[in-house]
């Protein structure tokens, strides 16, 4: 995986992570209401979508290596 | 003419004064921010006035008026002491005085008395007090009355007409339900007759301040004071019913308006006015008299009267001069604040059309001789307007969050008569915004 | 930024030929360093601030900086209404005027395109509307508006047409503001799309003309491809600008009547420098630059893999 | 394009509609510039005056009341060097990604991602860090204080960078390489080459960015009215001096608005044949 390519999965993932941050505050903690537990699932949640997309981009990163190989 | 000899005369006295041992060199440098294009010649009379006899050196900084309060603002905040004496709108005192962006001139005016008791008394409480300090020197007021077409108002043809109309004599509106009547009885048609004459265009009975600006809410404090309500009661609530009904009323009275009057404030209803478009306006600026005495000019047959605004109640208030917390010469910008508020500046001020704030300067009897009526005439009903108002106060001035309110309060209230929310909505909508921009009921700090 | 570009495991051709690949790499950084240098500073520094303003009280009348508040503030905008009023006001606004003015522009460059003598001189009166600013101009066109003593209504009304209040109707103020911006940048588009109309190779035209093709395939096939390059940056560009107007609406109509044309930035304005809430306004500016963020990574991604691939076919 | 024969009513609805969107794009400025010469009298009338006794009165009252000269000479100052910091330092950082890719994609998105953020929220940030600057020795001595040309040339350096080095790596990547390469051949350095053969080629579309970017300093509003206070005020600052408590003195704003419109116009004019040529780079690909 280049540098490039982990920039710019890097950055995506971040994306992803301030997205989930926000559509929480927004739509998920008037239904459930405030408080740490809420905040710790929140960035748990936001982490997981994360980590998810970098290690897609991973995979697939792999997957183009060895078809060019 | 009438300013020449006045000149000839304040001159005479300067050079009375011991010439001032003073170069250049050693002038105190002072920045005042003040409005762009006030009476720009006006001010470089005062400011020569006071460089003459005082060793400073006053750099004007012309600020449109909209921008005023958000400027200085960042200034002070920035304590760059770009200014050194600043002009603040009578709600604003209370929010520059709270946050130390401006000195306290309590101590500085201890001994002068006579200078403070000159301004009138209500004037005085509302532009100057506040936490039990003294904050500065108000300059110029903006009182509002009632300024209208004597000419129409005199006309034995409308008289006759509207008392068919109405059943009562039509003469100056005492309360605002003869006001609106007045409104509906001149708003007529192209084609329509006016005093016996055919009308060009359209012609309307009222010209309001209703665009985007905050000049609509001091059109309704009229109506809200007169009913003996306020914007904020004493808790720091605003008083959502009251501010409903002015604005249903103000909504009605839209309608004998000119469609402009949704995006225009004082310098449009003065075109209107002097175009020969309105009979009249709601409660207005005074300080627009002598813009308004041209209509006389403009308009063949026309002639302007002022009075008191319906139901003695209008809104009320003066530019104060402060001086900045980061001022580096405090000192000399007492000295400016003393001198521009002092009966010399003042006389000088009202010769060149101005609306002095001192007593003394609206009973002078040169002054308010009946010739200068087109600079002067509307200092006899400021006088009896500082009388009937003695005493009175608004809590939107005594609290430190009055400039926000003041700055928010156009929206929802324009929004109410363009149309886009009914009176109600806006009410609650006006009572929410000043809930959060106080955090909750507003501190109200009594003036004395 | 979209799919990477660098083609996995192919790497760069080595260029070491010329005089050692290390200070090619050395010499392209170089370039990019001093604008880098004021780009990087005067961009992440107010980002950096407004950051930490989003997650504290901040009112710059009310003792400035106070404590930390954590997403207090977030939440705040979130569920703020004037927010998301202001919001759609500014993608109403977008929408109209960006897509009049790269269609008008378009169309513009194509009937100068075709006209034989005077290109210049329309060339030139076209780009008056463009080195006014508005913050000038708009005052004036406000005065256009004018209801009573405007000219447009004086000409509409002199025509026996309806005279509208164009500033006061809560109807179509938005649209009189969108005719302002109209005004002032279709030339803009105009200028460029005339620009790269004329500066298409000659040949695969006369081909296509050879075996009569109709202008409208000509356009689709030919003009339309080889022009969208140019066309994409100005829509991009454009985009941007109207989703930060500011300068118009101050003038034209200050947000009014009432919250009609208050657009984001307007709004923005007002909550930062009139109640001066800094944590606000830095909280709504994040939001923004965060939804702009999200949307250029597809809308850039055609432009920028287009620059990437031919950087590099050239290495 | 296409030069087949064109049916002349054809031609005649070309150049009627060609008239329509000159007299579209020109009517306000040509009012503007007639509102210029109105006494006071005409200008906020019902109907509108078309004919009047013309007076030079606004133009003596911008020029000599309010200084508003002074105004024009700021933004023009303001608006060249900015100018000039953005051409220089946009094309060698231009002339980087389109050659070199520097980067890969990722500084370009990021540079310019920094217009996305609202002029607004950075307004302040700017004013503090200026104030601070400025008390500085070297702010003084390079002039970059609060009320000073510096804060204006790097906020206005800083706002337009990112406008200018995209249009330009889409100039400079239009430059055949072989140009490049056969001078490298012979002997010149990376720099020469630059110098020698790149910009003369991108000159045209240089010239263009620099138009584009001297009208976006031209028309700056907001960083204008907070960085600077009396001195240093902009010609959209300036305007404000026309407010007055009579309301807006649209005579002498016409005539200012004018004076701001002339410097503009004739450097346009000038630069008309770069643009020209500037904007069909694509002659030398053909």
């Amino acid at each position: 995986m280049t540098f490039s390519q982990a920039w710019d999965a890097g950055f995506m993932a971040v994306l992803i992570f301030l997205g989930t941050v926000f559509a929480w505050l927004g739509l998920v903690e008037p239904v459930i209401g405030r408080g740490l537990l809420s905040t710790v699932l929140m960035t748990l949640v936001a982490l997981g979508l994360g980590g998810a997309f970098v290690a897609h981009r991973k995979r697939r990163a792999r997957k183009l290596l060895e078809s060019v190989r | 003419m009438i300013r020449s000899a006045l000149l000839g005369g304040v001159a005479a006295a300067c050079l009375v004064t011991p010439a001032l041992a003073c170069e250049d060199a050693d002038r105190v440098p002072l920045t005042w921010s003040t409005i762009a294009g006030f009476y720009t010649d006006a001010m470089a009379d005062l400011v020569a006035g006071f460089e003459a006899t005082h060793c400073a050196k006053v750099n004007i900084v012309n600020i449109d008026n909209s921008q005023l309060y958000n400027k200085q603002v960042i200034e002070m905040v920035g304590a760059t002491g770009a200014y050194d004496i600043v002009t603040l709108e009578t709600s604003e005192k209370a929010d520059f005085a709270e946050n130390g962006f401006i000195l306290p001139m309590t101590d500085y005016l201890a001994d002068k008395q006579e200078l403070l008791n000159d301004v009138a008394p209500v004037l005085a409480t509302m532009t100057t007090r506040y936490n039990g300090d003294i904050w500065g020197l108000p300059y110029y007021t903006y009182t509002a009355g009632f300024i209208y077409r004597a000419d129409l108002f005199e006309d034995a043809g409308e008289k006759e007409a509207f008392k068919a109309k109405y059943g009562y004599d039509l003469a100056v509106p005492t309360d605002w339900q003869q006001h609106r009547d007045i409104a509906e009885f001149f708003t007529r048609k192209a084609g329509e007759t006016l005093k016996g004459e055919p009308l060009a265009k359209d012609f309307y009975g009222v010209g309001l301040m209703a665009g985007p600006f905050p000049e609509i809410q001091d059109e309704l404090s009229g109506p809200i004071w007169g009913a003996g309500a306020d914007w904020l009661d004493d808790e720091g609530n605003v008083q959502t019913a009251a501010v409903e009904k002015a604005l249903t009323d103000y909504i009605e009275l839209l309608k004998f308006a000119p469609p402009a009057a949704l995006t225009v404030t004082y310098d449009g209803v003065m075109n209107q006015m002097k175009d020969g478009q309105i009979a009249m306006t709601h409660g207005f600026f005074l300080d627009q008299w002598p813009n308004a005495a041209t209509t006389e000019q403009s308009v063949p047959g026309a002639r302007m009267g002022v009075a008191e605004a319906p139901g003695k109640k209008a809104y009320i208030g003066g530019f104060l001069l402060a001086v900045a917390e980061s001022s580096a010469h405090p000192e000399e910008a007492m000295d400016f604040v003393a001198y521009i508020g002092g009966p010399e500046a003042q006389k000088k001020f009202a010769a060149a059309g101005g609306t002095t704030t001192l007593t003394s300067v609206l009973n002078d009897p040169e002054l308010t001789a009946p010739e200068n009526r087109a600079k002067t005439g509307h200092f006899g009903t400021l006088r009896q307007i500082f009388q009937s108002m003695d005493g009175f106060q608004s809590n939107l001035f005594n609290t430190p969050y009055g400039a926000k309110i003041y700055n928010t309060m156009q929206i929802p209230l324009q929004s109410a008569a363009a149309g886009q929310t009914t009176a109600a909505e806006a009410a609650t909508r006006l009572t929410d915004e000043v809930a959060k921009i106080c955090g909750g009921p507003c501190p109200i700090a009594k003036g004395e | 930024m979209a799919a990477t570009y660098a083609t996995a495991g192919a790497g760069r051709p080595a260029h070491a030929a010329r005089g050692g690949g290390m200070s090619d790499r050395a010499f392209a950084w170089a370039l990019i360093a001093p604008a880098m240098a004021i780009i990087l500073v005067f961009a992440l520094v107010p980002l950096g601030y407004a950051v930490m303003v989003s997650f504290r009280m901040a009112d710059l009348t009310r003792g400035g900086l106070r404590e930390f508040v954590g997403l207090d503030n977030y939440r705040t905008v979130l569920f703020d209404q004037s927010f998301w009023e202001s919001i759609a006001v500014t993608l109403k606004f977008t929408v109209a005027a960006v897509g009049l003015e790269m269609i008008l522009g378009i169309a513009i460059a194509f009937l100068l395109h075709g006209a034989t003598h005077g290109k210049t001189i329309v060339r030139s009166i076209l780009i008056l509307p463009l080195a006014t600013a508005p913050a000038v101009t708009g005052l004036f066109w406000r005065n256009l508006y004018d209801p009573q003593f405007g000219v447009i209504n004086w000409l509409l009304g002199s025509l026996g047409l309806p005279e509208p209040n164009w500033l006061g109707d809560i109807d179509i103020a938005l649209w009189s503001v969108v005719l302002f911006d109209v005004w002032q940048w279709t030339p803009f588009v105009a200028l460029i799309a005339l620009a790269g109309l004329s500066s298409l190779p000659r040949e695969p035209f006369e081909a296509a003309e050879l075996d009569g093709a109709s202008t409208w395939r000509v356009l689709r096939v030919l003009t339309f491809p080889m022009l969208a390059p140019v066309l994409f940056l100005v829509l991009i560009l454009r985009t941007i600008d109207s989703l930060r107007l500011y300068d118009a609406v101050a003038v034209l109509t200050r947000g009014g009547p009432g919250t009609v044309t208050e657009t984001m930035t307007f709004y923005l304005f007002r909550t930062g420098l009139k109640l001066f809430r800094m944590d606000y306004a830095s909280t709504m500016a994040i939001f923004f630059l965060y939804a702009l963020l999200v949307a250029s990574v597809f809308a850039l991604r055609p432009l920028l893999k287009q620059f990437t691939e031919r950087a590099q076919a050239q290495n | 394009m296409l030069q087949r024969p064109v049916h002349p009513a054809f031609s005649t609805l070309r150049y009627a509609l060609i008239l329509l969107v000159v007299l579209f794009a020109a009517f306000p400025i040509f009012w503007m510039i007639l509102t210029s010469f109105k006494p006071p009298g005409d200008i906020m009338v019902s109907p509108p005056r078309l004919f009047f006794s013309p007076t030079l009165d606004n133009y003596v009252h911008a020029i000599v009341d309010k200084d508003f000269l002074r105004y024009v000479t700021n933004t023009l100052i303001v608006s060249v060097i900015s100018t000039v910091f953005v051409v220089v330092l946009g094309s060698l950082a231009a002339y980087s990604f389109a050659r070199y890719n520097t980067g890969d994609g990722h500084i370009l998105f990021f540079i310019l991602s920094t217009k996305m953020f609202p002029a607004i929220a950075v307004v302040l940030p700017y004013f503090l860090i200026f104030r601070d600057i400025g008390r500085t020795g070297i702010g003084q001595f390079l002039q970059i204080g609060l009320d000073k040309p510096g804060a204006l040339i790097i906020s206005y350096t800083m706002f337009n960078l990112p406008f200018a080095i995209w249009l330009l790596v889409s100039f400079f990547q239009d430059i055949p390489r072989e140009l490049e390469d056969s001078a490298r051949l012979d002997g010149l350095s990376r720099l020469k080459v630059l110098r020698k053969v790149v910009l003369p080629l991108a000159a045209p579309g240089i010239a263009v960015t620099a138009i584009f970017t001297l009208i976006f300093c031209w028309n700056e509003f907001l960083f204008a009215y907070i960085l600077t206070r009396k001195t240093w005020s902009t010609v959209t600052v300036g305007v404000e001096s026309f407010f007055t408590l009579q309301g807006i003195l649209w005579g002498p704003v016409a005539a200012a608005a004018t004076l701001a419109v002339l410097p503009m116009l004739l450097f346009v004019l000038a630069m008309q044949r770069w643009m020209v040529r500037g904007l069909t780079f694509g002659a030398v690909r053909g």
